[in-house]
């Protein structure tokens, strides 16, 4: 292996939320909307007396990515675990209407969350059906939207939907994506469901690899900034998943295959062995562009 | 008038006899391992119980611990580290009552409470090097119950990678007519090569689950924090390229593996490949494969593994002590007798620092002892032959008049706060303290300060070799204690003067810009990193792993 | 939380104006520094949000040196703190300035 | 109410509604014409095979029905959760569940919610909030988590919540926060038969919950902030 490849990347997961959109648009493109110098702050975590941000864990604006003008918000995960709360979540449904009215060439969403801020649950939960209404909103403005899960927090309880609700997403093997969270799983049903402290567990069933594989994830990437910016883009230019009939019944069929196919497996490496993966337990240990040709003809659904 | 001068042997004679009945062969049925204890051992006996920094007789030490108390109890029990639960049971049951060891790790606070409760009698806490030395002179084992690998059919041990004290302990125990036990985790019928060999060795058993081992130096480079990377900095410019260290022991912490993980970049860079760092008493660690695979790192030697390296070793025997197999061969008394004359350099970590630069990691309701620290921490007055970088802090340190000599670099790491805002500078160490509650006759000090050559903080290095009274050092270190209480008390004018002396030095002073201080000057930034720098060889324990 | 104010004197010619800018985040031991124009000149207004109580002196004494490391007149400074050390806290605010005054030139 | 109840209030011309496994789907009869009718009972937990045959019936009205009514009756404590339903990447079944309902109102269905049991996370989100209006009945339940629970996993002592919930409907369980935070329209009283023709009446607009949040004091920033970001206004450019 190559030193040189090792130093010259920059890692997507350990970079804040900021970093993350500097590094994926054209360098000095992105304006801020509403950013931290007005200081909309979470009344509900005041209330409570916790630590606020200002800008709620969420930047939100406009750029260009390759030239294209793109509207982005990038959730801060290690800001309350990049949970979303009626300013977080407003935020995100404004920048979507936004997309809807100004038509760009595409909206990003960088999601880093566990899904509702449990201090804001209810408002947070509301925000989060509005972020879903607003996804679908602009898909059907004919807006792109892509999703890029890579961040340390994972995506899931209801962005979880979000993401999938999006034209496309693209993780990282290190980005994991699912409903309930490996703690919570193991908090309400028991470490004998799911052991979260099982690292290899955990990300065998949310991480990007078996995402992919299930056709749930678009693109697995390395963890590289400048790999999700060249997905981001490719992602914006491939054809829009159309919001139409015929679409959502080849989905619908897909999703039905996979039940039948892989509905009894207790464990994500039995779904690899059943697609046809030759060496299931060997794909943990792949490089992304290894795992790509590796499940190439086993990969199900997906773009 | 007649004298007997074989007293010991023909008591061993006597214990074996005995044993014989339970087990009349050299191996051992598991399920009689008990029963040959309670065979082999007298009350009072002085046992050493196989408890290494990793490796542990952990079967053995469940054996004893099942022992009749009627007929086997009061023993004197000697080891280095009490890590299993199995240890304090030992005491709890009266089985054993008096204990010399060295560290105590996860039973600290336990330890602490049966001493404080009378249970246990203990006799001295003492680093390494002091605990093997007194196996051989008023220590010695009456019985010895180690743990190897493999054994063949004549009792010859194969420890693979973890020899650690094995060799210290039975060669103890095994010359002046002791008894030696050894648990392995298989039979082989030829061994790839013997650690031990089988006429030191009365009795072998096989466990029926492997000895546990703890993967204790792995530090996962996604945990080192930017403060620890500006320090790290400092470290490899200030220390590493000044002195030119080339013989070296690091501490296990987070900012020594900093250190490791800024060598392929910025070491690097100031064009130091070559010229620091070539020469290493130290564990396998991982975050050393970056150094190791750019060229740095000509050897390493060991005082005993690490889970998951074992494949790497054996792939690179130009830098590790290996068999003919390839397995590392470690040795924890030969390591630390390397790190005290043969380093030049220690540095590690630390969690208190008083004005006389004398450091502690003892907190109050815990005894968790020495380890090792304190023989590699402590300048060698025993050394003889010099090298550049001994020379130089010798010079730096020599007063008007006295005999020209060198000297051995000591450096503490630490954040002038530590987790919760606890200042890590104090007027007095927590360790005097522990003393009076458990009635230590000295408190348990790590590195004594006319010791320690540097401190180096966050705010920058004191180098304490360069002060001339106990006043200017306290205030070098004031002048690196941040914004501690002891910090904020220096005298702004003193420490500019230090400044313009070199004794205290700033990152600006040594020319380092701050705000490369990131995560992304380390040479892996994550576990897998190390993996995929180690070509795959790298094995890293599943805890580590999130794939 | 405790809310902390301080106006910290900085002689010399007013800080240039910049788009404002935040660096760091709101995590446990971590912090954000917020910088924009908005101290009359001369001074540089320092509001701090912490959920450490009772470090007042330390915070005081971290944001004179700040202050002596660097032109501030003239800025506002906000933070909202997580519990970080002086260490963090220094670095951070040193980030801040520096950035800040990178989009200025 | 069980959903047998609940029908029969709501459709006293009669209905087709099945229940199998907890699910509901069928159609009942309006003054407007059939209304298609699907949803959750005994507070079912949403697995993968649930949200796919929701989403199955969806599908089916729209290629079949254009325009009818959909209306989504929900008692679910939630999605299901599991390492199985992970495994499969059940948020990718709720989300294409609700994808299909988003299709439906794209075609010109109107979209009515009613929750008259439970409501709460995968399931409220992927089908009962999906709706052009949300309503409910009297004793609805909706929730994220209850206050001790909460209490635990925050760390934040109990009185403390339960001293801020005195006043702010943000955090306790309780279809009155609901109603106050903009994400239940209305609370429909019997007869619910005429409730549903007025909802039924009315034309489908766009998401307005968070300006109804700000009416009703629950939610005093949601609506000014996502317009603040959609207008551009405080922008850094």
């Amino acid at each position: 292996m190559s030193d040189r490849g090792i130093r010259a990347r920059h890692s997507y997961r350990e970079a804040t939320a900021r970093r993350r959109l500097a590094g994926l648009l054209d360098e000095g493109s992105f304006r801020e909307l509403l950013g931290p110098e007005h200081r909309v702050t979470s009344p509900h975590l005041a209330a409570l007396d916790l630590p606020a941000a200002f800008d709620d864990g969420v930047v939100v604006g406009a750029g260009l990515l390759l030239g294209e003008p793109v509207l982005a918000a990038s959730q801060e995960g290690s800001f309350m675990g990049g949970g979303v709360g009626e300013v977080h979540g407003a935020k995100l449904v404004g920048l979507l209407e936004r997309a809807a009215r100004e038509r760009p060439r595409g909206v990003l969403l960088l999601l880093d969350t566990g899904g509702v801020r449990l201090q804001e649950a209810n408002a947070g939960l509301v925000a989060v059906s509005e972020v879903m209404r607003a996804v679908l909103a602009a898909r059907a403005a004919r807006v792109p939207v892509v999703a890029l899960v890579g961040g340390g927090f994972g995506c899931f309880g209801g962005m979880g939907i979000a993401a999938r609700l999006c034209d496309a997403v693209a993780m990282s093997e290190e980005g994991r994506l699912g409903i309930t969270g490996p703690d919570v799983l193991e908090t309400t049903k028991g470490v004998e469901e799911l052991d979260a402290s099982d690292r290899a567990l955990v990300w065998r069933t949310y991480g990007g690899k078996h995402r992919y594989l299930l056709g749930e994830a678009d693109r697995l990437l390395e963890d590289d900034l400048e790999a999700f910016r060249t997905a981001a883009a490719e992602l914006l230019r491939v054809s829009a998943r159309p919001l139409d009939l015929e679409e959502l019944e080849r989905e619908h069929r897909q999703l039905g295959r996979r039940l039948a196919e892989f509905g009894g497996a207790a464990d994500a490496s039995e779904v690899w062995r059943a697609a046809g993966v030759e060496r299931p337990e060997a794909l943990p240990l792949l490089e992304a562009p290894e795992f790509l040709r590796a499940v190439a003809g086993a990969r199900r659904g997906g773009r | 008038m007649s004298r007997t001068w074989d007293q010991a042997r023909r008591d061993r004679a006597r214990r074996l006899a005995r044993a014989r009945g339970v087990s009349p062969e050299k191996w051992v049925d598991p399920q009689r391992a008990t029963a040959l204890l309670e065979a082999l051992l007298e009350p009072g006996d002085r046992v050493c119980l196989e408890g290494d920094n990793q490796k542990q007789a952990d079967f053995l030490a469940r054996a004893l611990s099942r022992v009749d108390p009627a007929r086997v109890r009061d023993l004197h029990l000697v080891l280095s580290v009490l890590a299993l639960p199995e240890h304090v049971e030992l005491f709890e049951r009266g089985i054993a009552r008096r204990l010399d060891f060295s560290f105590s790790g996860p039973q600290a606070v336990r330890l602490a409470q049966l001493a404080g409760a009378g249970r246990i009698e203990i006799g001295a806490i003492h680093t390494y090097l002091e605990l093997y030395a007194r196996y051989f002179v008023d220590l010695t084992p009456r019985v010895a119950l180690v743990a190897a690998l493999a054994a063949d059919r004549e009792g010859n041990l194969y420890t693979g990678p973890n020899t650690e004290d094995t060799p210290a302990i039975v060669e103890a125990t095994a010359f002046r007519d002791g008894v030696v036990v050894a648990q392995v985790n298989e039979e082989r019928e030829r061994l790839p090569r013997v650690d031990i060999p089988g006429g030191w060795v009365d009795f072998v058993v096989r466990a029926p689950t492997p000895s546990t081992i703890e993967p204790l130096f792995t530090r996962d480079p996604a945990q080192v924090s930017e403060v620890q990377v500006l320090m790290a900095m400092m470290v490899v410019k200030g220390i590493y390229a000044e002195y030119g260290v080339n013989r070296l022991n690091h501490g296990i912490g987070f900012d020594t593996a900093a250190i490791e993980l800024l060598l392929p970049t910025y070491g690097e860079e100031l064009g130091l490949k070559g010229k620091v760092c070539q020469h290493w008493a130290l564990n396998p660690h991982p975050t050393l494969i970056p150094a190791i695979e750019s060229g740095f790192v000509r050897s390493v030697h060991a005082f005993g593994s690490e889970l998951g390296m074992e494949a790497y070793v054996a792939a690179r025997p130009d830098v590790f002590f290996t068999g003919p197999d390839g397995s590392l061969r470690s040795n924890r008394a030969f390591s630390q007798t390397a790190g005290h004359y043969a380093c030049d350099l220690f540095i590690g970590s630390t969690l208190q620092v008083d004005l006389a630069g004398n450091s502690s990691t003892a907190t109050a309701s815990r005894i968790a002892g020495f380890g090792g620290a304190p023989n590699m921490g402590a300048d060698a007055r025993g050394r003889r032959h010099s090298s550049p970088a001994w020379l130089r802090a010798g010079r730096e340190s020599a007063r008007p008049g006295t005999m020209p000599r060198g000297r051995k670099l000591v450096v503490q790491l630490l954040e002038t706060f530590r987790e919760h805002m606890e200042p890590a500078f104090v007027e007095r160490l927590d360790a005097w303290e522990l003393a009076r509650a458990m009635k230590m006759e000295l408190p348990p000090v790590m590195v004594y300060g006319d010791d320690v050559s540097h401190i180096v903080t966050e705010e920058g290095i004191a180098n304490l070799l360069l002060c001339r009274t106990a006043e200017e050092r306290a205030e070098a270190i004031r002048g690196v204690a941040g914004y501690t209480p002891l910090g904020r008390a220096r005298s702004v004018r003193a420490v500019e003067n230090l400044r313009d002396q070199g004794i205290v030095r700033r990152p600006e002073d040594l020319g380092i810009d701050k705000r490369r201080a990131t995560r992304d000057l380390l040479a892996a930034r994550s576990v897998k990193d190390l993996v995929r720098w180690s070509g795959g060889l790298y094995d890293p324990p599943r805890r580590f792993r999130s794939w | 939380m405790e809310r902390l104010s301080f106006d910290l004197a900085c002689p010399g010619a007013p800080a240039p104006r910049a788009p404002p800018v935040v660096v760091g985040v709101v995590a446990s031991g971590n912090l954000e520094v917020l910088v924009e124009p908005g101290a009359a000149p001369g001074t540089c207004r320092v509001e701090v949000a912490t959920s450490a109580r009772g470090f007042r002196e330390i915070w005081s004494a971290v944001l004179d040196d700040f202050a002596g490391r660097h032109a501030l007149s003239g800025l506002a400074v906000s933070v909202n703190d997580a519990g970080a050390t002086p260490a963090v806290v220094s670095l951070r605010l040193d980030q801040a300035v520096e950035e800040y005054l990178g989009g200025a030139r | 109410m069980t959903a047998a109840e609940l029908l029969l209030s709501l459709f006293p011309a009669g209905h087709s509604v099945r229940e199998e496994g907890s699910l509901l789907l069928g159609s009942g009869a309006s003054p407007e014409g059939e209304v298609a009718v699907l949803g959750t009972a005994q507070g079912l937990e949403v697995g993968a095979e649930e949200a796919l045959a929701l989403a199955a019936f969806v599908l089916d009205v729209v290629r079949r029905h254009p325009a009818r009514p959909l209306l989504a009756l929900l008692d679910s404590r939630g999605q299901r959760m599991s390492l199985r339903d992970e495994i499969l990447g059940l948020n990718g079944y709720l989300a294409h569940l609700a994808t299909a309902l988003e299709l439906a109102r794209q075609r010109g269905h109107r979209l009515l919610s009613l929750v008259y049991g439970e409501a709460s996370s995968g399931s409220a989100l992927a089908l009962g909030f999906m709706g052009d209006e949300v309503h409910a009945v009297e004793g609805a339940r909706l929730w994220v988590m209850n206050l001790p629970a909460m209490a635990r996993v925050t760390k934040i002592p109990l009185e403390r919540l339960a001293e801020v919930s005195r006043t702010s409907p943000v955090l306790a369980p309780g279809l009155d926060n609901y109603v106050r935070l903009g994400a239940v329209e209305s609370v429909w009283q019997p007869p619910l038969a005429a409730a549903l023709l007025q909802a039924l009446r009315r034309e489908a607009g766009p998401d307005r919950r968070s300006e109804r949040g700000e009416e009703r004091g629950g939610r005093l920033l949601a609506r000014r902030v996502a317009e603040a970001v959609r207008g551009g206004r405080g922008g850094g450019g």
